[in-house]
């Protein structure tokens, strides 16, 4: 029986997309459901039980009806084994998994802040936002040059948004600094908490800095966790992150993506 | 008797008064509470859902990391996060009571009084096909794990909850002792109906670049095909010394692995660790075991239960 | 400092009075006597062999099939083949000695007698480092693993041995047993010098097909990268409860294994069924600690020893 | 180090030789010895750890000083792994490995009886004899056609030999019948036992029967055995077989090629 998320994906094209970053292409039976900005997959990167457990990607651009993107870096076992698998081959793939970004109300204005190799999902959030009209301004942060978005992905960001800012600690892209350093600023702008939405993705300590940047301008901020998975479905209560009113939160199933005030930072 | 079609095989068995069409249950802790699986398998097809481990009270879990892989294995330590009896029984058991399949509850508290009192509540539950008795949990500092490596704590505990339930009772044994056989009697002996084994091998991995342990819980129980050889040799050697039926789990991903554990003399089986990484698991191990039967022309699973040849 | 050349790193440990030029091993039975991979392992860079286990008569072990591969690890039943420590004396350690490496020599009988006398003898021979006692053998029926799951059996044996030799004395303990620090205070009181762990766990497997067991001995030790979460658990749980140098092993196939065994509390640790994977394993673990150490800029192994953080 | 019996060896070709049958042929380096007929090599067939161990493989041509040429049968995990492995790829190769078979004596007739899968190292051995001018008689039995060498090889085996005997049990292919059914009356022919040396290689019970009737008969008779192996260097003795004198053989150092009254059948 078909599953609206379950199946054998097969390998269209697999390529090194520069800056550390591979760049995946994976064609998908059209039974399956397409992913929602935010969303992702788990994904076996070998036909053999080594390794045991899928690996979870965030979704950079849906191509076709049944072609979909996936940006990732190596960095260990499984992405290493993953880099060397070839066209023509299939993957199993599970997804699209967990809750993905809320579309904000008509006249917001949507504000991206992206880190590392967080890009993908805020990628296909950007592309959404613009076929809806929205205007983004995005802000992509990175240690240096070559921690940036791959130069295709960074275009098309310009491309989707209405203003692109880049920093590198080092200066090497863009200005020389943290992210913050740009963004706090912007946020601090008159009348931003009633006229703007925060989505952020990368790593932790960026979003917990962005979500402080959020708290103090009362501007609601969406963030995208990452954790360690078995699952993907809620049943193994493995990738619990921290939830600021006590206990914890599924980044598979309540999440990847919540208020950044859900969470205990 | 050749040229005559083969018979559709007989999979059902009594596993300790717990009646299941088929062998193939979801290890607890593994499967959710059935929903989150649903999707991809037909509960009515399993023999049985064994759900993850309820206490008396809302449990938060351990902080994370929780899990870390390992060479055909993982590493967890989720630390019995679970909404507690009230809540499963109002919001979990009534999905799972809609199928045509045994309910199982896992249980397991900090004292022996709240087995207890646990167990008291299922007791009245509709629904609930039978109960295991977690005494094996290496993840909760405070409790579990003393139980099921001790003895007499093990017989006690059994004891007080045989006490409170009419329902079948299945000990779930720690792997992590020197001779389990001797769990499995003390099981029988406190009037348990069933065994079920192995829980997670207790384990660790470290960080070698932070030098912190992989889980925030410093250890945690080790699952997957990595432990299926000792879970098969304690079935074994269980199935030879106590006369119970045996509920084996312990790194299952196939059919074949599932009929080792048959052969070594269980029961009925438990899918575990294999529904992360196959989400059908359960069902392609249960077609899986009928076509075997059927290709081998075995009539019923007892003409394989325990039916390993000595060497 | 910085521009300064990083120094090569100190990787010389004293294991209970072995003096190691650095913590990488060989487990026994898995390296032969060393002449097996001469060809493709300078012997000389290694800190020390431990040969296969040697006992008082040849033996000629177990009947085939003797091995089986599982997820991520193997089963074996030698049965402990030897040609008895005459020959080892007259055959084999001349050759080893002619390499400049940690010879360990280790033992095992069916009495406790046996072991006395194999230990005598060494004690005498030239080119011996020290002797490992082999209490945890899962594969030979009479003996070894009784001693090894036997508090009081363990101490006898042990106090006996240390009678006899000199030597610097490692008790090999078995993970076959509930509370392991148990057994390294009862080598610690017998006058041990040192612990080695883990052994294999004990296993089994069946060829559904034929419904025999895979091994001729039924079941067999499980050893390689499966087992190695337990192991380190193990030395973690050790390290905190004995104060004898402990050599770290199972499943080790790369530096960052080791590192993990150096961390949990290993003096130094011991390479086993990788070497069948890959026969230059034990180099390619000393050249990547070698290499960690250096780039994260770690003087001694001393720095890494046991300095796993709690959480 | 470069040594001579441990190696990457890369794919040049891998291809469904009919039969059942994949033919594998890898470029070695020409710092690698070349195995002689009857020695074998252990392959890793993926760069996972599943499976752990590495499989051993018999050689059936040796084509260059830097290739060699594999036959083998999917009946497992491991071969089947293999089997998906394309040109290009690097397997981890040692080898190779154990003792082969004893040249005959000048003037002996060699006669080689193989069934199954075991026809690779003779028809290394059926090369070696004819380059130096022996006349062998071949012996080669299947349960059916399908368990025959492929084609190429069984043409090849034609052209080594003096004369080629073909059994199937179920007489789909040669004669019907059992390969004793030829090679005993073969084999009781006067002065055979002076005259003639039995090679052979194949199934456990055909080796046995082959061993009867050159003991029967007193040919000297060797025969390649066959164990589950983890090291493949005498190191874990686990590929032990018995020995009729007592105690055990390895099949990687001893072995795999016995003289059959060494073997406790
Ligand atoms: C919802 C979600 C979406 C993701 N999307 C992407 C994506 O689009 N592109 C991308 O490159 N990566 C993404 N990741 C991260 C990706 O899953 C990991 O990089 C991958 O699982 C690493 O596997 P590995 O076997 O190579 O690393 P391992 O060998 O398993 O680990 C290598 C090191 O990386 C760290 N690490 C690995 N995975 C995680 C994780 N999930 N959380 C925290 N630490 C980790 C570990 O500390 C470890 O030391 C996403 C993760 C999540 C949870
Ligand atoms: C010296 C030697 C030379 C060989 N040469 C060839 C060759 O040229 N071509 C070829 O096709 N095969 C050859 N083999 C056999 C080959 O090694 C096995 O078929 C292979 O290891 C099977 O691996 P697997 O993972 O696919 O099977 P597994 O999944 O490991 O096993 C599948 C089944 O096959 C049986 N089996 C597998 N390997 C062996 C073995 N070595 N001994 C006994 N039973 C076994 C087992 O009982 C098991 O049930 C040789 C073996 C040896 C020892
Ligand atoms: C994530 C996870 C959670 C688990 N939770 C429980 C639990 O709540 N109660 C319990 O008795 N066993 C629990 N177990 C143990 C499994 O039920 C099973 O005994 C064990 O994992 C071995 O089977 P496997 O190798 O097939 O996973 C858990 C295992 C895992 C991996
Ligand atoms: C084939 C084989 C033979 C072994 N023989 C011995 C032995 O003679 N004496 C002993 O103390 N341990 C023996 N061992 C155990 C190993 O020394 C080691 O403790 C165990 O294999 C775990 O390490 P590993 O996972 O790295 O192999 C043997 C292990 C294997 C796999
Ligand atoms: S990965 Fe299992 S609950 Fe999230
Ligand atoms: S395979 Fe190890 S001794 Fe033969």
């Amino acid at each position: 029986m078909p599953s609206p998320r379950l199946c054998n994906a097969t390998i269209l094209s697999h390529t090194a997309a520069g800056r550390q970053y591979y760049r995946l292409v994976l064609k998908i039976p059209g039974t399956v459901s397409l992913p929602l900005p935010g969303q992702f997959v788990m994904l076996r990167v070998t036909d053999t039980i080594d390794p045991l457990l899928a690996r979870p990607f965030g979704i950079s651009s849906v191509l076709t009806r049944t072609s979909i993107e996936i940006f990732y870096r190596v960095v260990g076992r499984g992405t290493m084994l993953l880099s060397r698998t070839r066209p023509g081959r299939t993957l199993d793939m599970l997804g699209p998994l967990g809750r993905g970004f809320p579309m904000p109300e008509k006249g917001i204005q949507p504000i991206l802040v992206t880190g590392g190799s967080g890009f993908p999902p805020l990628h296909l959030l950007a592309k959404a936002l613009k076929k809806q009209k929205y205007r983004s301004v995005i802000f992509i942060g990175a240690r240096d040059r070559s921690e940036l978005p791959p130069a295709g992905i960074l275009r098309s960001f310009k491309e989707q948004a209405s203003a692109l800012h880049i920093t590198t600690e080092d200066g090497s892209a863009g200005k020389k600094g943290l992210i913050t350093d740009l963004f706090a600023p912007y946020c601090s702008l008159p009348d931003r908490s009633v006229k703007a939405k925060i989505y952020a993705c990368g790593p932790t300590p960026m979003l917990k800095s962005v979500s402080t940047v959020a708290a103090e301008c009362s501007i609601p901020c969406f963030v995208s966790m990452e954790e360690r998975m078995a699952c993907g479905l809620g049943a193994c209560m493995g990738c619990s992150v921290r939830r600021r009113a006590g206990g914890y939160l599924r980044v598979c199933k309540e999440g990847p993506v919540f208020e950044a005030e859900e969470i205990a930072w | 008797m050749t040229g005559e079609k083969k018979k559709q095989p007989d999979l059902s068995v009594d596993c300790g008064g717990i009646k299941l069409k088929n062998p193939v249950l979801t290890a607890s802790g593994t499967f959710g509470y059935g929903e989150e699986y649903a999707e991809f398998v037909d509960l009515n097809r399993l023999g049985g859902v064994i759900v993850k481990g309820i206490s008396l009270n809302p449990l938060p879990g351990n902080p994370p990391p929780r899990i870390w892989e390992t060479p055909s294995g993982m590493l967890n330590a989720i630390g019995l996060e679970n909404p507690g009896v009230e809540v499963f029984l109002k919001e979990r058991l009534p999905f799972l009571r809609t199928f045509d399949t045994a309910v199982i509850v896992n249980i397991f508290g900090y004292s022996p009084d709240e087995y207890v009192s646990v167990a008291e509540r299922l007791d009245d539950a509709e629904g609930v096909s039978g109960i295991e008795v977690n005494i094996s949990c290496p993840n909760v500092k405070a409790g579990g794990m003393v139980f099921g490596t001790d003895l007499q704590a093990t017989s006690d505990l059994l004891g007080a909850v045989r006490k409170v339930t009419r329902l079948p009772l299945i000990a779930k044994l720690s792997p992590n002792v020197t001779d389990i056989t001797r769990f499995g009697t003390a099981a029988r002996d406190a009037g348990c109906d069933g065994l079920s084994l192995i829980n997670t091998l207790l384990g660790m991995a470290i960080d070698v670049r932070t030098r912190k342990p992989r889980l925030a819980n410093s250890t945690g129980g080790l699952s997957g095909p990595a432990i299926r050889p000792v879970a098969v040799r304690m079935v074994w050697q269980m199935a030879q010394s106590v006369s119970l039926p045996i509920i084996g789990m312990g790194g299952i991903v196939t059919a074949e692995d599932a009929l080792e554990f048959i052969l070594a003399g269980a029961t009925a089986v438990a899918v575990g660790t294999a529904n992360f990484v196959n989400p059908r698991a359960t069902l392609e191990v249960l077609d899986g075991i009928e076509a075997f039967m059927t290709d081998q022309d075995i009539g019923s699973l007892r003409d394989l239960q325990g039916k390993v040849m000595s060497r």
